[in-house]
């Protein structure tokens, strides 16, 4: 069954130096509060996997918490790069980067591979792309019945992973909702999953019997953070802070820029920040 | 016409080639515009995917990521993202595949993940994300991009998407059922793949372009179709519906709501 | 788009002799009406697909229809055996049926791997069981990373399939909610799709974001037909007939009484018939 | 306790085996109702799973089927049966899968395929369903069923679902990592597999059974624990909730609601 219980204590017990740990969440739902704690706790040697990094990575990578990094698309999602991760790559700063770079159907084939248990996914990709050329972790395995060459990844599986959800009950079941992007599959195939949600609430005998609800069971740890994904959203509770996005831009460019950004707005900051940021974002009731 | 923007003319003219019957997969950026402008106009009942697991989306406004949410507030389903690429990509269900690019050879194989060797990257690029598979299991692929010698090149730096190879049978070769490119529309002009060689020729110039405009922003030796037509002009509905989107777009990203 | 017309003419229009079909459903939403339709028709040769063939395909191999059986639990759920499919794997009564078996993880797997577009499933399954003896059709790959022996079966492709909805909108978008089985799975994977539903309402503007939805476009041909799942159920329209499915048992163990029962109920039925059916199963509005 | 039929008897000693931080795959049939009575009973909050998609139900009658309405509007959730079979089952998500038998030998491998020849069947049984991959993904096995020498037999006709193959080590040299059958209940004994050899040995007899008694309805040599007890006596409440249990479900499957 999750544990209910506060930010600060469901990172300390679940994320370790060196883990290979996943902050999901495909544009929707990101997990900025519980990745900020991770960066507030310190944690080194990480390999981070996600399909989309974005500024949240960004950050981690910039604050030398990550020795690897596995994706299919690191960029700031319709402003352009992330410049903290390709300061690691092209430069070497703050340490090195290795990277394991795959194609999004990769990586969502992955994912569902892992959830499922299986050791690899297999599927037609990968078709005259380079990326099978640079990256051992592409190999193949041929069809028995027809002889095609089908590409095979390994399944992600991580140690632990983190995702951002619209709520859970008292029972810790936690229901997420619109775009759901790879939120199961990341909790599914980790051994260990924090969740993080805008708020508990008695029940849920209002839920659709088919929407995406993960038994409490499934769940390691459940957190209430408010505004916990900004500057992400949380559909039906705040929208996208666009304009963060945009700002980011400016604000990763420079290394001491970055640092300073880092220490009011993570380091010196809180799980309990959060609900102010998203404030203005708020849906209507 | 006077006053448009070869960025809006090159919308425009992408948005002319998607029709109500259409299944889209959306890429962010110059292709997303032309698919809801398309919506917008001539095909009201074009059903546009985006890769977050929106399907048959209509948004008031561009989303600045594949995963605003406004995307899912007015999309016929949304599906989780392994659905999206198993039943509805990899399926075979998605009848054209709109990209852009960085670097793009004349073949239409496209890079969007380093600038340099891929291990020493001079630039790391954001990666293929969708674009690898949405280049064999959809249809036909549209391209769209802004000419340039750095982006239109005789050799790109890295394949991240597969077009048509080294040319001429190249995809069947590789197994290949789908079509690949079949249509690039820039800021310049409208090209199309010559059906044997499978070259980029251009088809049409946009109004008031000339030919050397669209060699001297392009890598390679420009290849013209002989049938070489010019666009037509924008129309007045497609231009202000263009302006209009893109006001409202400028208005809900700025800030706050 | 779909077209939405009378069950009559989407099945003349979508199945034909020797096609190889699938009539899906998981104790929930079976197509009866729709399998009924296509008795009528007197389709002959199917190769017929489904997780759970019961008392529907009990009915369609007792009237000679099929050829072959493709299959992963052959019985009348809660009941017992399915009576006229014994006689003819046991008899060859009215004809031999050639059957293929697989288990539910590989038939699940194998449609997945269908409305996904590949050659075939791999997964962890069939250890130590002797069906992989007695099938040629499952196989199996080395995973290239671990050398482990995974099952590989071919995806389950149908020429077309019949499934059972709640309700469709105007457009021809179909809604399924409650129990969804491999409802999705059979649509995507079938290479033309016919859908009877309880009724066609003018929109779906208050469906749940994440709730099954089969865009028009996926579909080839709505039909309304109420009750059409008699007597399977549909959630939130009527109950399932539990005591049809019990009085299956004796109408099927003897020849004529069987094709008396067919005559009477499906040869000389229509698809208006079903709504009566249903009547007393209907669920309070 | 006077009156207790053996199903009744088996039913509630299988029950005693499931508490509620039990995760359990449940079969239809004996399976089903020892499941449920668990939870009517000692083990509130067990998570009953049922193939048909249906994640944590509380059925207030027994299913028919294993995709009654009830499961899906009692479940804590309702998922595709792809999704079922690869997140849920495979993904090892599952401690105790319960399954019955049609025919079963003395390692705890199960026939329920056909009697006879496979390919010239004398009797065509429904098959194996979900279970050859319950019994090797599930943390554990549990088997119910009603003894006699046509079920309980030397060799099966066919190994529809692996338990412990020939005995002793045979999972794990099968490369299994999960354990396999650990329990048998039946109407008249509760079973459990040697530690060494994995054959099914009595543990306890039900009350008023003799060994001789269980050894006329068992097709192999048995064998009884040096420590063989008997089972503890039905409760008034076990007995009084089955039989409301079986008392509504009768009822609601008889005919219309």
């Amino acid at each position: 069954m999750a544990k209910i219980q506060p930010l600060g204590d469901a990172v300390a017990e679940n994320l370790r130096d060196g883990d290979f740990a996943a902050f999901e969440g495909f544009t929707h739902l990101i997990p900025h509060a519980a990745a900020h704690e991770a960066i507030r706790q310190g944690r080194r040697d990480l390999t981070l996997v996600r399909m989309t990094p974005d500024i949240v990575y960004d950050q981690m990578v910039g604050m030398g918490m990550a020795k690897k990094l596995v994706f299919s698309y690191v960029g700031n999602p319709g402003v352009g790069l992330l410049r903290r991760v390709r300061d690691a790559i092209e430069n070497g700063w703050p340490n090195s980067l290795e990277i394991e770079e795959h194609s999004h159907a990769a990586m969502a084939n992955a994912y569902e591979a892992g959830a499922a248990g299986q050791p690899i996914a297999v599927f037609r990709g990968y078709v005259g792309a380079e990326l099978a050329e640079v990256n051992a972790n592409i190999k193949s395995v041929t069809c028995p019945f027809t002889g095609e060459k089908l590409a095979a990844v390994r399944s992600v599986r991580p140690d632990v992973s983190f995702v951002h959800a619209q709520k859970a009950n008292k029972k810790g079941d936690v229901l997420i909702e619109g775009i759901i992007g790879i939120q199961k599959e990341a909790v599914l195939a980790a051994g260990r999953a924090v969740v993080t949600v805008e708020e508990i609430v008695d029940n849920f005998d209002d839920v659709h019997p088919n929407a995406c609800v993960l038994p409490s069971w499934a769940v390691t740890a459940v957190c209430v953070v408010p505004g916990g994904a900004h500057p992400s959203y949380t559909h039906g509770y705040y929208g996208r802070d666009n304009a963060s996005y945009v700002a980011w831009d400016e604000i990763s460019a420079d290394r001491d820029r970055f640092k300073a950004w880092m220490l009011e707005n993570v380091l010196d900051a809180s799980p309990d920040d959060y609900a102010d940021r998203v404030k203005s974002f708020r849906s209507a009731p | 016409m006077s006053g448009v923007h070869p960025d809006e003319m090159m919308t425009i003219a992408a948005s002319r080639v998607l029709n109500s019957d259409d299944v889209c997969f959306v890429g962010i950026g110059a292709p997303s515009a032309a698919c809801n402008l398309a919506r917008l106009t001539h095909a009201p009942d074009i059903t546009l995917i985006y890769e977050s697991g929106t399907i048959g989306t209509a948004p008031d406004v561009l989303p600045l990521s594949i995963g605003d949410g406004e995307l899912c507030d007015t999309a016929v389903t949304t599906v989780s993202v392994p659905e999206m690429f198993r039943y509805w990509l990899q399926g075979g269900r998605v009848s054209i595949g709109f990209l852009g690019a960085a670097q793009l050879d004349k073949f239409g194989n496209i890079n969007t993940t380093v600038i340099g060797d891929y291990h020493k990257p001079k630039t790391r690029l954001p990666g293929g994300g969708g674009a690898p598979e949405i280049a064999t299991s959809c249809g036909e692929i549209f391209i769209t991009m802004k000419q340039s010698r750095r982006g239109l090149v005789e050799k790109i730096d890295f394949v991240t998407t597969f077009g048509h190879g080294v040319g001429g049978p190249a995809r069947e070769n590789m197994g290949l059922k789908t079509k690949g490119p079949t249509l690039m529309v820039t800021d310049l002009a409208v090209w199309k793949p010559d059906p044997e060689t499978k070259e980029f020729t251009v088809e049409t110039l946009h109004p008031g372009v000339t030919r050397e405009a669209v060699q001297e922003t392009c890598g390679w030796p420009v290849k013209f179709s002989d049938g070489l037509a010019v666009t037509p002009e924008p129309t007045e509905l497609e231009l202000t519906t263009l302006r209009d989107l893109q006001a409202r777009t400028k208005a809900a990203h700025a800030g706050a709501a």
